[in-house]
């Protein structure tokens, strides 16, 4: 099966050139039908060579090459198919999946149905080629078209001009961290003379000292930054929630914002010869997600608030691969998208059901008329605020664990991690009781409706993944390490800390962080709406710096984006135009000038110019006869 | 007895070849400068004959002859502009001739 | 002997008539003392062994030439005579200037012996330009620039016919 | 056959010109499709010599040499590698492609299909001569057919715009005909003949400082026409005044004339004062990069814009040179031809759009991706491909180069690597603004999408885009051997080494070789 592990990119490849040419004419469902199944297709292939890895404990991957690229620079476009890359084909086929088949239901009566599905299954192919690329330059080539996908989904309605801003910020906020991560790559192809994974990874020992593996590593986390979203480069992905709701389940939550920890779990060699990098990556994490999580505690739009706990969590995630847990990190990475998906998912069935409405001040009590939504939600919010046994407790468990182990600043790191679960409870829950719970506060002629059954069934299959997907990786089986550990053998993968009696303190402290954070909110939101708005005044500025979003956006406007089209003015009318090309124009002027002094001479008079004639040829006899020593 | 040596032809060229030349210089009727160049031709061509003759070779004379037959072309072309130039002009003076001013 | 003494007239007949086309205001008189110019060179050619080209001298400049120029002085109007006035600034005294250092410039050669290095006849047998030495040459060594002259004429003839065609309905100036 | 297919190549448009010279006068009509049909015959011999070219072959192909002025050396020289071969591919295509965008000529069409397919001949025969007196002849007659195409046939400021285009590239081709006549002469003294073969002059042995002063002879005539910063100004106006073809084939084609130069000439000729040259070289180079693309940002008129980003883009190219390396090297030569497609598609497109509302003004416009979505997804497709998304064709080009020029020049390359993330903004950002929204003004309401014919034009073109990008072998197969040739001849000329993996650069890491 692994001969034919190229289909997994081919199929939703395929999917998004068929739809493009015939789509509109296929028409709604059948698009989004064919597009579900291309994806499905693949999932089913990617899981058929997954098994050799499930079957033999401790398989070895194998790269498979399609053909020639770059050969100069040992970039070919292969497949490195490994535990690795197969735990995340199966998410990004199987999360997408679902949400294509959620898609048929949301983006009904679109006009541009048929090219939601194309887009949705040209990312398909991007994600699994970023993720199942074979040396640097193919995971680059992913990369990137993810974040073509990105810019293209998130402009899909392009006639609102907030969406093409948001789509277009989104891809060169991404570019900015390209930029890091290209660099890096120069880097790696300076000291290897290759960006296959192949000539690089096993070499990095005797090759990169710690210095340069620590410059990568630093630049390979500017690029991760962009990606998935961290500190500095977050600003895009609160913006890039004005795509379709499915777009942000997929995209900005589940399956592209993690390739930042995705990169880092798979260059983790180059991580463990620059250890103080990786330790860079976890701090950058802890702050990000301690930041997003205040943020999100004042957001009232139901996406934003999804947008800054999707930043959040990420966070978590580069913590764990940041001080070595890389197999913590893919499982939270894992049991997010679930959750997350279902979060998302479930806020665009609401969106649906209240007609376009995403302020939850003009939401409450919808848990009667949209059961199935409300239902799913909550597991998914019980699920993120960590609570056992659903998927979100044993995966930040295992990451607080690994950061607790770590010691020194990891102690630090554990209890930033801390405080950001309790408020992630407290948000979370925030967000479910403001939108199910209460009065109803909709707007006038909005009934809200439980979403179609196309809708509903993918919530109903990702809850259960989100209770279930959690015993993949518990303390008392573990599945997922074993699995992934093939693909980690040249590191060294950081763990929790050993015996039960220390798994059950953490747990036990996490979980009452949890529990704290919802029984917080709870008190305070489960009440009318005076009640929980006096408590939000009662935090004065600071409740307004956090629904302002810190005012971030307006920082970097006024440092960077309005001197920089200053500059760019400066440069295109004063300096190109005037200075450059007067210069050119000043010597056109001066060679004018001259003429124009010098016309008089041209009396345009033959016998004139004869005198003059004779004159020079007087001249050169007289020269000849003086100097020249006779004729 | 005095011998007359190349030298004499030569300096009488000289003298033609030069007042041929102060001629296009003063005169403004074309035609006449016409005639001073052809003067000027001629001065020249005395020179050939004279080096031939010093030098002992007929390619003076063939010069002469070369000479001969480009300076009736020019005549010919010459006086066809002359001709065209008083057609419009009704003038044959070159000082009128100043399209070239700059 | 003899060749001084027709140096010494025919000189003086040449510079004479040179003289002549640059002060005559009649272009006819101008003309006359060109072609005594043209004549007292073809004696010239004569002493010189020169044969073909003095009577091609004769012949194209006497017959063929100043025909031509009389031809033209005639279609002009030989009655307008000549505004000796001088309209350009400067240009009689420039001229007048140039000519003095001229004057100089050949006295010195002349006088000063400067021409004196070639005497004559010192290579040999003097060079007899008959019809039959200068076309051995002619047709041997010099046939391309012969060939070459020849087409000259032509376009040149051609030429002449071009410019003196005059039609009055023509447009005067294309692009 | 073999070895006079390339004097074909180079006369055969020279006789579509003349067969379309001779068109009757009242059947002006004709001319475009004549001409047309007729460009197919270059590009059908292109085609033959680009698919039988031998790959891994170093040396020149399809040679053919015949002496045409012996006493001075000169002969009609021609050969193709893999240097070359990419850039007659390139003029070949976008040749037919340009007059059959040119239906909206109809002033002087039967001129304006002359020239073209004239100018077309003079790239092909610049690219093919290896004879140095021959070069300068075709790279003089290309900018006699370019000046008429702008100067007569372009917009409101076309004279200033042609005049100043001339000025700039005979200013700088009088240095190169001196320089090459110094060659010869050099030639002369040293082996008793003198000679304008470029392989005869490549075994000179100059003296530094005269190499230094030929090179910069020789360079500032290539990097007038490339152009490198500062000496840029040309462009702009050139192109924004030219018409549709004129702008596919100047910024296509015509500008590579530069960066072909660098590489064929100064590389070849002066390896030592190419060594001791990169650090100016690559600091123009990179200028350029930031620099036109920070100017494309704010630039009003979208044929200036894409103006400005060739000036970036064109950068990378000269980056490329300079770095030498393979990778470099590589990225260089497929990055000729990769700007060729994408900018060509991106003047085209501006042309369709120009054509429909006779205005290039970016604030004219304003959601166009609703009424003409065909031609909002070509011009999006395209300027991800300018961009330089993988996948599609620029990437390929710039990744090396920049990969390939930071073993050697990391600094630079680093800097270069910026322009990545402006390029992204100027385009985006230009495609916000014109197409994206509502839109609201009625002139745009009323816009039809593109017709088959301007469809047609564009397909071969994006079709390129996706093949070079995704399978770059088929031309980096036949560039590979003609790059290394010519590191090999930079390396064995001078002290220069090729930085080797591992070893960092002695700039960044100050590693010296004693070290290991």
């Amino acid at each position: 099966m692994t001969d034919a592990i190229w289909l997994v990119i081919a199929l939703p490849l395929a999917g998004a050139v068929f739809l493009h040419f015939f789509g509109r004419r296929l028409g709604e469902p059948l698009a989004g039908i064919i597009g579900t199944l291309s994806v499905a297709a693949s999932f089913a292939v990617g899981f058929a060579a997954a098994l050799p890895f499930i079957v033999e404990e401790g398989a070895h991957g194998e790269t498979v090459m399609l053909w020639e690229w770059m050969p100069a620079i040992g970039a070919n476009l292969e497949i490195a198919w490994d535990s690795l890359a197969a735990v995340m084909t199966l998410i990004i086929t199987g999360v997408g999946t679902l949400i294509h088949v959620f898609s048929i239901g949301y983006m009904h009566g679109d006009e541009r149905f048929a090219r939601f599905f194309t887009y949705l299954n040209l990312f398909i192919a991007s994600m699994l080629t970023l993720v199942l690329g074979g040396n640097f330059a193919m995971v680059f080539m992913g990369w990137e078209l993810v974040g073509l996908c990105s810019y293209l989904l998130i402009s899909f309605w392009y006639t609102k001009p907030s969406a093409a801003a948001a789509g277009k910020k989104a891809f060169i906020v991404n570019r900015i961290g390209d930029f890091g991560f290209m660099i890096g790559l120069m880097l790696v192809f300076t000291n290897f003379g290759t960006l296959a994974f192949d000539g690089v990874f096993e070499r990095v020992p005797e090759i990169l000292d710690e210095g340069t593996a620590t410059a990568i590593g630093l630049l390979f986390l500017v690029g991760a930054a962009g990606k998935s979203a961290q500190i500095p480069l977050y600003v895009w992905l609160p913006d890039a929630m004005e795509g379709p709701t499915p777009v942000s389940a997929l995209i900005h939550a589940a399956t592209m914002v993690t390739a930042g920890v995705y990169l880092v779990a798979r260059t983790a060699p180059i991580f463990e010869a620059g250890p103080n990098a990786g330790l860079v990556v976890a701090i950058v994490g802890a702050l990000t997600a301690l930041w997003a999580a205040s943020i999100a505690i004042a957001q009232s739009d139901i996406k934003k608030v999804l947008a800054y706990s999707t930043v959040s969590q990420l966070g978590y995630m580069f913590i764990a691969v940041g001080l070595g847990g890389y197999i913590a990190g893919i499982f939270h990475l894992m049991t997010h998208a679930f959750f997350k998906a279902l979060l998302f998912l479930g806020s665009g069935s609401v969106i649906h059901g209240m007609h376009d409405e995403q302020d939850m001040n003009k939401m409450g009590g919808l848990l009667k008329k949209m059961p199935v939504t409300g239902i799913t939600m909550g597991v998914a919010t019980l699920a993120i605020a960590g609570i056992p046994p659903l998927a979100g407790f044993w995966s930040k468990d295992e990451i607080l664990g690994v950061a607790f182990e770590y010691g020194g600043v990891g102690i630090v790191l554990w209890v930033i991690g801390l405080v950001t679960a309790l408020i992630t409870a407290f948000y979370m829950t925030r967000q479910w009781f403001m939108v199910f719970t209460g009065e109803p506060r909709w707007d006038k002629g909005v009934e809200p409706h439980e979403s179609p059954r196309s809708m509903t069934v993918p919530l109903v299959v990702l809850a259960v993944l989100t209770v279930g997907a959690g015993f993949l990786n518990t303390p008392f089986r573990l599945t997922l390490e074993h699995f992934l550990e093939p693909s980690f053998e040249l590191v060294k993968v950081a763990h929790p800390p050993e015996g039960w009696g220390m798994f059950a303190l953490l747990a036990a402290i996490s979980v009452g962080a949890g529990f704290a954070g919802m029984a917080m909110a709870g008190f305070v939101y489960s009440r009318p709406r005076e009640i929980w708005e006096r408590f939000q005044q009662g935090f004065g500025r600071l409740w307004e710096a956090w629904a302002a979003a810190y005012r971030v956006d307006d920082i970097y406007g006024a440092t960077l984006v309005t001197p920089g089209r200053k500059l760019s003015e400066r440069l295109a009318f004063t300096f190109d135009a005037g200075g450059i090309d007067g210069l050119v124009n000043g010597v056109g002027r001066a060679v004018r000038s001259v003429g124009t002094r010098t016309r008089v001479l041209q009396t345009g008079l033959v016998r004139n110019y004869g005198v003059g004639f004779v004159a020079g040829l007087l001249a050169v006899v007289i020269w000849l006869v003086v100097a020249g020593g006779g004729v | 007895m005095i011998e007359v040596t190349a030298g004499w032809y030569l300096s009488l060229a000289a003298v033609l070849f030069s007042i041929g030349l102060l001629g296009i210089l003063v005169r403004r009727n074309a035609l006449i400068m016409f005639m001073c160049v052809e003067l000027m031709l001629n001065a020249v061509n005395l020179t050939f004959v004279a080096a031939g003759r010093a030098l002992g070779n007929l390619e003076g004379q063939v010069a002469v002859f070369f000479v001969l037959v480009v300076a009736a072309a020019e005549v010919v072309v010459g006086l066809a502009i002359i001709v065209a130039i008083f057609r419009r002009r009704e003038s044959a003076s070159v000082d009128e001739l100043a399209s070239l001013r700059g | 002997m003899v060749e001084l003494v027709i140096f010494v007239l025919v000189g003086s007949a040449a510079i004479g008539g040179a003289l002549s086309v640059v002060f005559a205001k009649n272009p006819v008189y101008a003309a006359m003392g060109l072609l005594g110019t043209l004549f007292s060179l073809g004696v010239f050619y004569v002493v010189n062994l020169g044969h073909l080209i003095a009577a091609v001298q004769v012949i194209v400049y006497a017959g063929a030439v100043l025909t031509l120029f009389l031809f033209v002085i005639m279609m002009i109007g030989v009655d307008r005579v000549e505004d000796t006035s001088e309209p350009l600034r400067f240009q009689r005294q420039l001229v007048i200037g140039l000519a003095a250092i001229m004057v100089v410039t050949v006295g010195a050669l002349v006088f000063g012996g400067e021409f004196a290095w070639v005497p004559l006849s010192v290579a040999g047998p003097i060079p007899n330009g008959t019809v039959e030495n200068i076309a051995g040459i002619m047709f041997t060594d010099w046939l391309l620039p012969f060939e070459v002259t020849a087409l000259l004429l032509t376009i040149g003839a051609a030429g002449a016919i071009a410019l003196a065609y005059y039609a009055p309905g023509a447009p005067e100036e294309s692009e | 056959m073999g070895d006079t297919m390339l004097t074909a190549l180079i006369l055969v448009p020279v006789v579509a010109a003349v067969i379309v010279m001779l068109l009757p006068a009242n059947r002006k009509e004709l001319a475009l499709p004549v001409g047309f049909g007729l460009s197919f015959i270059p590009l059908a011999i292109a085609g033959y010599l680009f698919f039988h070219f031998e790959t891994g072959v170093a040396g020149y192909q399809y040679t053919q040499k015949a002496v045409w002025y012996e006493a001075w050396g000169i002969s009609w020289n021609l050969g193709v590698d893999g240097i070359s071969l990419g850039l007659v591919a390139l003029s070949v295509i976008l040749v037919p492609i340009a007059l059959a965008a040119s239906t909206n000529i109809t002033d002087r069409t039967k001129e304006f299909v002359v020239f073209t397919l004239l100018l077309e001949a003079g790239l092909i025969g610049s690219f093919l001569a290896l004879d140095l007196f021959l070069f300068f002849v075709f790279f003089e007659a290309v900018l006699v057919p370019m000046y008429f195409i702008i100067g007569i046939w372009g917009s409101e400021r076309r004279i200033y715009a042609a005049l100043k285009f001339f000025i700039f590239t005979a200013f700088g081709s009088a240095f190169l005909l001196a320089s090459i006549v110094a060659l010869s002469v050099l030639h002369n003294q040293q082996f008793g003949a003198p000679s304008f073969d470029l392989r005869d002059l490549m075994s000179l042995d100059l003296s530094l400082s005269q190499s230094r002063w030929l090179f910069a002879g020789f360079g500032i005539a290539f990097a007038i026409k490339v152009p490198v910063f500062p000496l840029h100004t040309w462009l702009p106006d050139a192109h924004v005044q030219a018409p549709t073809a004129g702008s596919v084939l100047l910024a296509g084609v015509m500008l590579k004339l530069g960066t072909y130069g660098l590489l064929r000439f100064n590389l070849n000729l002066f390896p030592q004062a190419a060594v001791d040259a990169v650090p100016i070289i690559a600091t123009l180079a990179v200028i350029g990069i930031i620099y036109g693309a920070i100017v494309a940002i704010v630039q009003p008129d979208l044929k200036k814009l894409v103006a400005y980003s060739s000036v970036s883009h064109l950068g990378f190219i000269v980056l490329g040179t300079a770095a030498l390396t393979s990778a470099g090297f590589q990225g260089a030569v497929i990055q000729n031809v990769n700007h060729g497609l994408t900018t060509g598609a991106l003047f085209l497109l501006v042309g369709m759009i120009y054509e429909r509302r006779h205005t290039k003004q970016i604030a004219d416009f304003g959601g166009l991706a609703k009424v003409m979505p065909i031609f909002a997804g070509l011009f999006l497709f395209t300027a991800f491909a300018s961009i330089g998304l993988p996948g599609l064709n620029g990437f390929v080009g710039e990744f090396l180069v920049l990969i390939g020029s930071y073993s050697s020049i990391p600094g630079f390359a680093a800097v270069a690597a910026f322009g990545v993330i402006l390029a992204a903004i100027y385009l985006l950002w230009a495609y916000e603004r014109v197409f994206t929204g509502v839109p609201d003004k009625p002139e745009n309401q009323k816009l039809v999408d593109l017709t088959p014919r301007e469809i047609g034009l564009m397909v071969p073109l994006v079709v390129l885009m996706i093949v070079l990008g995704l399978y770059p072998k088929i031309l980096l197969d036949r560039t590979a051997a003609s790059t290394e040739a010519l590191l090999d001849r930079v390396e064995q000329a001078t002290t220069y080494e090729v930085p080797e993996p591992g070893r960092l650069a002695d700039v960044f890491a100050g590693i010296t070789e004693g070290d290991e």
